[in-house]
């Protein structure tokens, strides 16, 4: 059998040592009724060149990134992912070991994981980070969780221009609880700071930055606003390479941020693994979720790191912990790691001014393209929306069959703006690239005659 | 001997370990594109180190690690088994690696059939009737597998309030519970290591929403009588809830389905052989009856013809937990290994677990306590109080010590109702030398405990560092390094 | 600059302590004649993203194995490679290693060589096998020169069955030590044993096994003449995953086997790097070229590994070395070795029996395909030479286009042979590839009703 | 401690490791296909083994070498520089590591193209005209060269009998020159390092086909008077070839083509960063003059507008010295190394290998010999003389001793014109951190040869195993494993 490596004759000695006559005898336990008593109705099992061949097959039937070139972002970004960042992270010893429990036999990953705690805490500004989470949109849920422990407040108000899908998971991990969560509606693409928005029952207030539209908000405004009625203000992010060149939340006034990793080096993986990040002040460090990984010292006096603070966690606290979160996405952490050690400080500001450089390229020549309107005044990031003369959806689906993912149509999340387009542009994509897009929606998507006088706005 | 250097002592200002391009865009003054006050004023302090630097510390600290690959770890409750490498090519094969979460349906048939065909597999196996692999591991699972039990219930106008636990339940499980706003009632496990009937009976009523149960349990026993629990739970109108996590001991065998199971969480990083990451990412499937169907979270992968779609249209969901579909990765990686195996190959993972467990268990009765002492299924729980009293050695000292003799120690100090338990797993893939092998380290360990006790307190001697300083860790915490000055 | 770390600063201190003011100075030994007093003309620097970029769209614009379905093989073979063997090779610590002149330090390097000669020995059937050569046809260059000093003779006799490259080769390798080569001429695909070929001056007598037309020859035979004049008989070839299923060379009287390792998990790599392999007698191994890995002992008595019988080399015995090679092919005999560690005996076996089983079930279709002929009666390993009813290159070149690497044209190599194809199966091509195959060629190939007259034969 | 087992030694029989198909088509008996004479009666003694007992083995014997990956690798001539994992990937991609080497030429364009490229490249770096990458490493390269020198003298009618070969030249040159039939004539070095100018004249005359000269020579020492060389050799009608092992010292510098020389070889795994896998594969390009061009080996790569092909029509070809095109695999990382530096920074190369092998002779000069205490290129030989006169210990032993401080050791005991000869090349790659980490390991071994002399004879002592039997090995070979009975 495939990956089983007992031989008959090994198999009749172990049940010789154990007492038994047959493996049957090992499940006499199973009570008859709870039998299966046919064969599973699977697939016909495949050799290794027929499974390889046939995932190829399915792989080859995607419009992945390197045959559609990408312009969309929306929460998983195409970041060029230097070779070396997997060539490591994936080497056998980091991939197939489990959670550190052991810690003296796993000093690789622990310090890894320390390591990865500050960089994330440098690039956010921030005071402490755990080891991950399972990805941002859930690290914002539990972000909003911690907010009501630490206030005692049940009350959430979140920013529409906050990821439709976190915005989602936010109602998921708090409603339960009895949290009732507020929408603020973005003006001209931004959650102008309202004190309004805030009483005595808020718990946090959840602002996206740069947020889903790709406008930097402003955040110094909501700290103070959240700050002076006792709330928290919680920091979304989808790309924390913005702040390679942008303010960091932590000196925005942000008390907890919650994250996306996937960009600091991991594979768009069609939406996973990706790697949730949560952050805080230490005041807060006894409230966060997740594994925390610190530094001690061993019985001889040298540095070494150990899982740590375990007594907020599911397997120490049970009903009591902070979270229920176990296993979570180490490898995706160590990845960041491995990506933020080979750009740096200088590499990391690169990107970040390359993909505003960019991306303001673009919106100039959209801004010029007929038919075509930016749909925001607010400054960007690496993402922007375009209104398109055509739907929006139908638009990038021609795009796609020349050669584009084009972007992310709004219609989708938000009504009334079917004819948005969120289009991103990162460090990857070149000037040609872009011209070559420009071209192509103009041929996709231009306004044609017969047309004009019902969609041109 | 020195220590092994953070990243940030290898750096030196100036340093550069990329090749970035430079812009090919009209030079604009950046003022012009984001207003000062919105800039960073100073940069973070991330390592200025050279590529090699970066090889080197990493290749070092994957030297300073210890995973499947290297040896036997044999981590009860966890599955450690073999994580075949063709996975790996699979896993990054440009088509998935490459491929945008947001891509059109229509671009992304490949990849929606992958999760069509592995649900159909799963559900199979599982004897279910819908399938989401949004939770990106087994907590996540539960999480969903409650918030459809309690939107079940608000769908029928139903207030019910507890979820029931076994007291050898894995933390995640209150956990859990607590998340979705129940109370958490804890029912005792009887003297054969299964649930006690009789207690449970005497907590389930018309609040109890669900019964959380893991089968076989973290005893490594399977539930003799989960036919009955499943009509007692289901008389009193609540839910039954399989924590999958063991489902490595039943493929093929048994069906939780068929077991009267309503939904479950599968580990795909455990039975379905993703590895583990050193914590992670791992992937999740939960799997429903039809009655719970509805409340799946968005989006459900469907099916028309030859065309693959999502299925957003779902009033009765949950909602999200996660963005995006899950661990699209690992789901890649499970599938090929179901491709792999097929029927008979999943059939004889669970047979040869089994067995594996049963050999150790066996072997290992004369050195060290076996509370529960019967055919256990595919890991059973030794304890080190004889240790402990005879030699004032404890189970963590046993474990720390199986170190220097090359093996992961396994799971320690859980399940929480046996006294210094030693919970191991060997799994399917282990060859009987390691086994011995491993027989013969416990052995030797527990003459050590006798004759040189000391040895085994202070160890492990023959790893990077020595014990460890918890209790300092925690008390003086130090959660990241600080640039001086 | 890319991947130098030296700083400016550093820089400056550098040369402060060589006592020197610039790097200039450094090249002050350099006649100002022959200085390069203009910059390099070379291609622009690209970064990494864009290296990587132009890069695959070169790789994109072949055909290779994954494109094109392969019955391509003359020497270089698609057999399947699990995805471990190069998980493992590759590996950095392997990777990126050096010759093992400190064996202390790189018992790994060494180890897997000693385990790799032997399985080279079991698999082949002979008595010593060294550490590499560059691949098969050089190793049978060397395997030519080596038996030309074993026996103090200064003839060559080989069959026109060899691999044409290797036969050029070893023309290349000893013409100029005043070796005489003589060529035979098979018979409907063999070369028949022929006493007369052979006499006293003839140093060695070189057959392919199986033959470059997939044919068996008959070994014994041609080791009974060779010995009967005391030459020695060398044995070439380019699958020695033959021989998971045939009598060995070393069984069949081979005094030298000379051979390409490429099919021993090794990719195609558009012919390079692959893997020489070079067995012969005990009796021999001094007069043997190339590295040679021993077991030994260290000063506590643990068993260890060194290069040994170091005296044949170069680096010792210089122009009286058995040959001048010192780079070899280390790592792709790793790579052999994890391959055959993972296919075992009933592996090989098992991948030469697909070979065999699939390569006759094409023949016979091909043999029933009108038009097509198999051009020789002779027992065939994996490949088999077809005659078309149009010239080879044109089938060729229209099999591309289907989707089909369909052979090799046999008329670049040998004269009158313009309607030959040399045709292979391995155990990756499924009963579908080869049906889908046959199809095509019967679209691409079939006798045309206007052509029919002039090209049936 | 018990030895790390063969792969023999892990074997089972019946075990498998392999995921190999079934056969697909028409059973036939075996006899019908193969005669059963032809057929092998007894398996080959291959490993039993399966998947992950592989993966463990060669994970640990990985775990039992050391690679540029880990630490410092000084070794003189190598050229042990970084291998960016950049060019792993690169060599990777399907359309170059799956295409067969008789792809249609109208299929492989791709591939030609970037051979042609890199051809373009290396033949302004290294001023010539013509080029092949046939030879698969730097004494193979050696090899075409000569054979070459050979076909241009015989097609003048000349018959030279002669190779002169300094007495610092690697081995491989005399080597070759016996390979190609040649004569060796060893001319010695003087008081500078340098060729011996007055030696070199007394030996050149008609019989002299080639003189082989490694430049900066093995000394790590630029020949001061290379023109003056290539003058008189010229003069005697005999062709400069150069040994291109040392060309990191001079690129962006000095051209070989400018510096006289006819045709030279380039270890790419050299200079051109290729890994060298543990003792290979390699690559190596050879370039030429004008009037050596017919006699490159077939096929050379040409192009004709923006169509590349292969050209077998060159009846003045030496032939071939392997089959197909060259170490391909490798000629991608070539290039790939080529355009991420470009002139600027194959410039910086040079100036940085130079600058850093100074740095580490000026900073060991107090403590080791050197011989030749002059400004070196991008190595420079030392010499534990003074520790063997002074100290009883050799230069084995220091090399030995380097390895218990993480180091590799330098080449030692070559050039054989130098007693107790240290080869330090450190590469521009290496950090000055890790060059003064090196200094002061070399200058703690210099004390412990006076302090504890005993600890550095028998080191070394932190290696997985200690001073190895090495005349054992050689008097008593055992070159395999043998199965028992
Ligand atoms: C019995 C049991 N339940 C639940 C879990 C939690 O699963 P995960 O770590 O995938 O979140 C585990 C894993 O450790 C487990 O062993
Ligand atoms: C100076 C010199 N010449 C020739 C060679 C031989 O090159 P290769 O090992 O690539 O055959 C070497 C390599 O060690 C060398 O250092």
């Amino acid at each position: 059998m495939r990956y089983i490596p007992t031989t008959p004759a090994e198999r009749e000695a172990m049940l010789r040592a154990i007492g038994v006559r047959s493996v049957d005898d090992l499940f006499a336990d199973v009570p008859a009724s709870v039998r299966l008593r046919r064969p599973l109705r699977l697939r016909p099992a495949l050799s290794d060149p027929e499974v390889l061949r046939y995932l190829a097959e399915l792989a080859d039937r995607n419009g992945h990134a390197d045959r559609l070139r990408c312009f969309l972002g929306a929460g998983a970004y195409d970041h060029f992912v230097p070779p070396a960042v997997w060539q490591l992270a994936g080497r056998g010893e980091f991939l197939t070991a489990y959670t550190p429990y052991q810690a003296e036999l796993m000093q690789g990953e622990l310090q890894a994981a320390y390591e990865y705690q500050t960089m994330v805490c440098e690039l956010l500004g921030m005071e402490v980070a755990n080891a991950s989470m399972y990805d941002g949109a859930s690290a914002l849920g539990e972000a909003a969780v911690m907010a009501r422990d630490l206030t005692g407040r049940d009350r959430v108000v979140v920013s529409q221009a906050v990821h439709p899908e976190y915005r989602q998971v936010l109602r998921t991990y708090t409603e339960p609880l009895g949290v009732r969560v507020a929408e603020l509606r973005p003006e001209d693409g931004l959650t102008p700071p309202a004190a309004g928005a805030v009483d005595g029952r808020t718990a946090a207030v959840v602002v996206q930055h740069p947020n889903f539209f790709g406008c930097l908000e402003d955040v110094r405004g909501w700290a103070e606003i959240a700050h002076r009625a006792g709330a928290l203000l919680v920091v979304a992010c989808a790309d924390p390479l913005a702040f390679g060149l942008l303010a960091p939340p932590g000196e925005l006034g942000a008390d907890i941020v919650a994250a996306e990793g996937q960009p600091l080096g991991n594979p768009l993986n069609f939406g996973g693994p990706f790697l949730g990040i949560i952050a805080t002040r230490e005041a807060f460090v006894r409230r966060m979720p997740g594994r925390l990984v610190g530094a001690t010292v061993d019985r001889h006096g040298r540095r070494g790191f150990v899982l740590t603070l375990q007594t907020r966690e599911q397997h120490i606290r049970r009903e009591r912990a902070t979270s229920n979160i176990c296993t979570n996405e180490a490898l995706n952490a160590l990845a960041a790691a491995v990506y933020l050690s080979l750009l740096g400080p200088e590499g990391v500001r690169r990107v970040a001014e390359l993909c505003v450089r960019k991306a303001a390229y673009l919106k100039s020549r959209l801004a010029e393209l007929p038919g075509f309107r930016v749909a925001f005044h607010a400054p960007t990031f690496h993402e922007f929306v375009v209104r398109t003369p055509r739907p929006a959806a139908a638009v990038v689906r021609g795009m796609a069959r020349e050669g584009f993912l084009a972007g992310l149509p709004l219609g989708r999340f938000y009504r009334g703006m079917g004819d948005a387009l969120l289009v991103c542009v990162t460090e990857v994509r070149t000037r040609d690239d872009m011209d070559e897009f420009v071209e192509a929606l103009n041929r996709v998507a231009a306004p044609r005659p017969r047309r004009v006088g019902g969609r041109r706005r | 001997m020195t220590d092994f250097p953070l990243i940030f002592e290898r750096s030196v200002p100036g340093r550069r370990g990329h090749g970035l391009p430079e812009t090919d865009v009209p030079d604009r003054p950046l003022e012009e594109l984001v207003p000062a006050r919105a800039l960073r004023t100073r940069p973070p302090s991330l390592p200025e180190v050279s590529e090699l630097d970066v090889v080197r510390h990493y290749t070092g600290l994957s030297h300073r690690n210890f995973s499947i690959d290297e040896g036997f770890y044999p981590l009860g409750s966890c599955t450690m088994k073999y994580n075949p490498k063709l996975h790996e090519d699979a896993a990054r094969l440009a088509g998935f690696a490459r491929l945008h979460p947001y891509t059109p349906e229509e671009w992304a048939q490949g990849a929606l059939r992958l999760l069509w065909e592995l649900g159909e597999e799963l559900r199979e196996l599982a004897g279910m009737d819908g399938i989401t692999f949004q939770p990106a591991a087994g907590a996540h699972g539960e999480l969903v597998g409650l918030l459809m039990v309690r939107a079940y219930f608000a769908s029928r106008g139903e207030r019910r309030t507890r979820v029931i636990v076994p007291d050898s339940a894995h933390g995640t499980n209150p956990a859990t519970a607590a998340m979705v706003g129940y109370e958490v009632v804890t029912v005792r496990s009887d003297a054969r290591g299964n649930l006690d009937l009789a207690a449970l009976e005497a907590v389930l009523d018309e609040r109890t929403a669900a019964l959380m149960l893991t089968n076989p349990n973290t005893l490594g026993l399977f539930e003799e009588q989960v036919d009955r629990i499943a009509e007692r739970v289901h008389a009193a109108g609540a839910q039954m809830y399989l924590d999958g996590a063991n489902f490595n001991a039943m493929v093929g065998i048994t069906r939780p389905g068929d077991q009267g199971f309503d939904v479950m969480h599968m580990n795909l990083h455990k039975t379905f052989s993703t590895p583990h990451g050193g914590g992670g990412p791992g992937a999740c499937a939960v799997a429903v009856k039809r009655h719970l169907e509805p409340f799946l979270p968005v989006p459900v992968v469907v099916r028309e013809g030859d065309r693959y779609g999502l299925d957003f249209d779902r009033p009765q969901s949950v909602g999200r937990v996660r963005a995006f579909y899950g661990n699209f990765a690992n789901l890649v990686r499970a599938y090929a290994y179901v491709r792999s195996l097929g029927a008979d190959g999943l059939r004889a993972v669970a047979e040869h677990a089994v067995l594996h467990a049963n050999y150790l268990r066996v072997r290992l009765a004369p050195h060290y306590e076996i509370p529960y002492d019967r055919v256990c299924k595919h890991e059973f729980v030794a304890s080190g109080v004889r240790q402990k009293r005879r030699d004032g050695v404890t189970t963590k000292d046993i474990a720390k010590r199986l170190l220097d003799y090359g093996f992961h120690a396994p799971t320690v100090y859980f399940p929480l109702i046996v006294e210094e338990a030693i919970m191991i797993e060997p799994t399917e893939t282990e060859s009987l030398q390691t086994l011995d092998a491993f027989v013969e380290a416990m052995v030797a360990i527990d003459r050590e405990c006798q004759e040189d006790p000391e040895k085994v307190r202070t160890a492990p001697h023959t790893t990077p560092v020595g014990r460890l300083d918890e209790v300092r860790a925690a008390r003086q915490p130090n959660l990241r390094w600080r640039p001086e000055g």
